[in-house]
């Protein structure tokens, strides 16, 4: 979904607009494609001093182009320190140090639950996904997560046929009493706007639409039937200079690698 | 004291058929030439044990050298699926391949057990999760002290493992910097361990603090220079990223992958015969 | 973020009475200043832990600074007893002195569990000491997996840890090298921190895997060069191991321990204050 | 105990013994005091390649003099390189990765048990000594365990007030029984000869008697009626070599730090 009359893409606003959730000072554990062009872009623009780490290892890494993977010599070289994978496991996610958990997936429910093991049965399934990761305990130990990808029905889905990493489980106060400590997923960003949870039910509603698109087109790109906001705002529309950031992020990368950054 | 030796040499020595084998790097420093090798000696039934498989298992798989996956995240990093993996998976080929699965946290304190000899790891992690369902050596202990729940999973104590690193000395004390990953624990946890390096020097000028293995906690040291080919070593190389691009069209049908792995990997006798028919390869598609 | 303050705020700020309070440090490193200022000002009632308390904690409890102490080995390096913990455990003096007692393997996981934020520590350890017997905090769980028995004992989770550090930058960032004994894990196991360091610079200069505190996870950061005094810092000063030997004379009596920490710690503004008076003592001494 | 005649004093026989238990490559866990002198002592003179841990860190450490405390900064800039304390506990004791613990001792009993706590009861200690430290681990886990101490009825005692570090409990299989993996004391060097468990009963018996010594004096400085073994052997006396070693290694650690090494 290309905007020529906005001149910026889908992509783009999703990017910028998960990009902005970041406030300046924030400790951020970041997954690899989407959470890291965010949160990169956060660091680059309005957000200098926030703190990125990844499960590889680096704390504090400032990468001067996109990583393609999560072990880039770049957030190596560029960090504060680097540590092996347990310590980032043991000391700073579940030590209670991780202000954000930025993560994408490749479904998420009403509830915010991820999947990212299977689509069909566990035992034989129809598509087998890479799995876990660091997301489980991503999702349940950081003070609060975001979660960006792109909408569709395939991806937004009334039932997972597996939850890898805990949202909000069935919803209302299910996380609370399952004993997970992080508040949570607090927002959804997608290439079409932003969901936030209910605070009582903690259904994922649409709360903010990106300029351009449609509530329709929202309700239609969800598997489940999409509560609105009554307060529904518009999702501001990326300022000059994130977007010429994010371009110029994404040319370096693309010099650099011959590969855009994110994109996996 | 480590063995200085041929990867051919340490390989047939130490790697067995049916062995608990944990090749370990994260992201960076994969131990793909010692991949290869076992693959040329056609290993079988082993059990495979990696937090991130990624191409290399995607090969050891594809080639039928693997009963049992113990993983964590198993993709092409930046590109996306594996291809062998999954269809080993989803339709058992070549054969059946038993899966453990568990979450990063989960695999990384399984390692650091394996290294404390413990039997088992103990951490705040898969609640609300559906893999405890799946997995039953997820399981959960209580707090003597305060009752909270836990969750406990097995130690990883591998058979062997065997990791790439930059340096090793003349005595073999290996030197590694840059992304660590859970490559100490990881030999540390292993009965035997293999370690290929870029370089052999004199000294390995290592800072007070660096993660150094000492010579006496590792089987055998193998100079293979550029050995983590596509993946990179700090100091000494870059990732190919196009190399992983490359694979997933490689990898997508059988007939591919098998003509492939047969030129490059089974018809080389090493891991420099392996880059030179690659390069050889790349030229011709161009 | 951690805020550069001088020792005296960080301590007025920062540590209160009844706090459980961690001055760490393995023979390097001990944070020396900043006992002297908690002492000065007088606090109360702390939970003293340590792995090895030696004279800082011998003059903190001759003060009248604890009320319970959490340790595994009390004693002067080198030279012998601390006659100050043992006036307070054997005679109660200046009042009765609480003790849990570990081993260091024991201690070493308690603070790895406490910066892992898990309720208690799983290690082999104890087997066959009397130590059970006389501390109900060491308790065993059974290996949901093999069945095993291993040992159990509460996480340490300070109210403030301190340490002393070679540098810290003018963010706060904190690099520490050589003997890093079990600083690192009791900063981040405890829930506000201070850090003296010898100076203060632009640049840390780390190396890539070096022991590094970020700034946000260090509450204070105190310039105090020399402040490990009569310990040292690598790089910066030798252990002054007269001052070992010095002590013990010192602290065999009472009247002799309560005349020198008046002249040289309460009648001090600070711990340069203290270097000086030192150094005139001494000389009066030859 | 000074033996003019043989130019060698009780404690510099005592060390050169202890030293020569320490074969080349063997990878060790050395206390502070009397075990790190003759730990260096074979690294100096029949043992280049003994590996050296210290419980503060260093691996492999090569001290130039001997250190005066566990955590010296010459250990650390001598060694392979250093850890975290944790570390050196939980992968390399506790890991089964040390051969030999070598440790000092306030008191054994008749089955290599040790007392490193208090005299008299624990709550109303006579004495308060200094505590366990790193010893009850090392004592279980090391594969085996060397005890170096001076022999007197004080110090060797027929009940220990405090079982700090186990031995062989109460003899026979007992130690087997509770769990404990390594194979405990299989020497406890004194200045006055050696013991070495039965092997079967696992009671501590002299079978090396240093030269000049009489089995009385040592039944002396026993606190429980000392088996002496049918086989008693003469203590070898300290070869010119290791003497001159000793002697230059305490000369250089006096020059450097103003006072004797392994005195405390």
């Amino acid at each position: 979904m290309s905007n020529e009359t906005l001149d910026f893409t889908a992509t783009e606003i999703m990017t910028v607009a998960a990009s902005r959730l970041l406030q300046n000072g924030t400790v951020c554990f970041v997954g690899i494609g989407l959470p890291s062009t965010a949160a990169n872009l956060a660091r680059l623009t309005h957000a200098p001093d926030v703190v990125l780490i990844y499960e590889s290892g680096p704390i504090g890494a400032k990468p001067t182009v996109l990583p393609l993977s999560i072990g880039d010599g770049d957030l190596a070289l560029t960090a504060d320190t680097v540590v092996g994978t347990p310590e980032i496991f043991r000391y700073w996610l579940q030590g209670g140090r991780i202000d954000v958990g930025f993560l994408g997936a490749a479904q998420v429910d009403r509830f915010a639950n991820i999947n990212t093991t299977v689509i069909g049965p566990y035992d034989a399934p129809k598509v087998r996904l890479p799995g876990a990761g660091g997301a489980p305990e991503i999702a349940s130990q950081a003070k609060e997560v975001f979660i960006v990808l792109k909408q569709s029905p395939k991806a937004f889905v009334a039932k997972l046929p597996f939850v890898t990493s805990a949202g909000y489980l069935d919803g209302g106060d299910a996380r609370a009493k399952a004993g997970i400590p992080g508040a949570g997923p607090t927002a959804v960003i997608t290439d079409l706007g932003i969901l936030t949870p209910d605070p009582v039910t903690k259904e994922l509603t649409l709360t903010s639409i990106h300029p351009g698109v449609t509530v329709e087109q929202v309700k239609a790109a969800t598997g489940w039937d999409l509560k609105i906001s009554p307060d529904l705002k518009t999702t501001e529309i990326p300022d000059a200079g994130a977007l010429a950031a994010l371009r110029d992020l994404q040319a370096r990368t693309a010099a650099a690698h011959g590969q855009l950054g994110g994109e996996g | 004291m480590a063995k200085i030796t041929p990867l051919r040499e340490a390989v047939a020595s130490l790697v067995h058929d049916g062995d608990t084998v944990a090749l370990e790097g994260f992201t960076h420093l994969i131990p793909h030439a010692a991949g290869h090798e076992i693959i040329r000696q056609g290993r079988r039934d082993l059990t495979l044990v990696r937090m991130t498989p990624d191409l290399i298992y995607d090969q050891m798989i594809g080639m039928g050298c693997a009963r049992k996956l113990i993983f964590s995240w198993g993709g092409n990093p930046g590109v996306g699926s594996l291809h062998r993996f999954r269809d080993a998976v989803e339709q058992g080929w070549p054969h059946r391949l038993e899966t453990e699965e568990h979450s990063h946290a989960g695999m990384a304190n399984a390692y650091v057990a394996g290294a404390s000899n413990l039997p088992f790891a103990l951490l705040r992690g898969y609640t609300g999760s559906d893999l405890p369902k799946v997995n039953p050596n997820i399981r959960f202990v209580e707090c003597p002290f305060t009752g909270e729940k836990l969750a406990a999973i097995p130690s990883v104590r591998p058979d062997v493992t065997v990791i790439h690193a930059q340096k090793a000395d003349r005595r073999g004390n290996v030197l590694i910097w840059g992304i660590l990953g859970v490559q100490k624990e990881a030999v540390l946890a292993a009965k035997r361990s293999i370690v290929t390096v870029e370089e052999i020097v004199d000294d390995l000028e290592a800072p007070t603090n660096a993660c150094v293995l000492p010579t006496w906690a590792v089987s055998a040291v193998c100079h293979v220079p550029g050995g983590a080919y596509p993946s990179y070593a700090q100091g000494y190389s870059e990732r190919d990223n196009s190399f992983y691009k490359a694979w997933d069209p490689i990898a997508r049908s059988r007939e591919t992958f098998q003509a492939w792995m047969q030129r490059h990997v089974l018809d080389t006798d090493d891991f420099a015969g392996f880059r030179r028919v690659l390069a050889e390869s790349v030229k011709e598609a161009v």
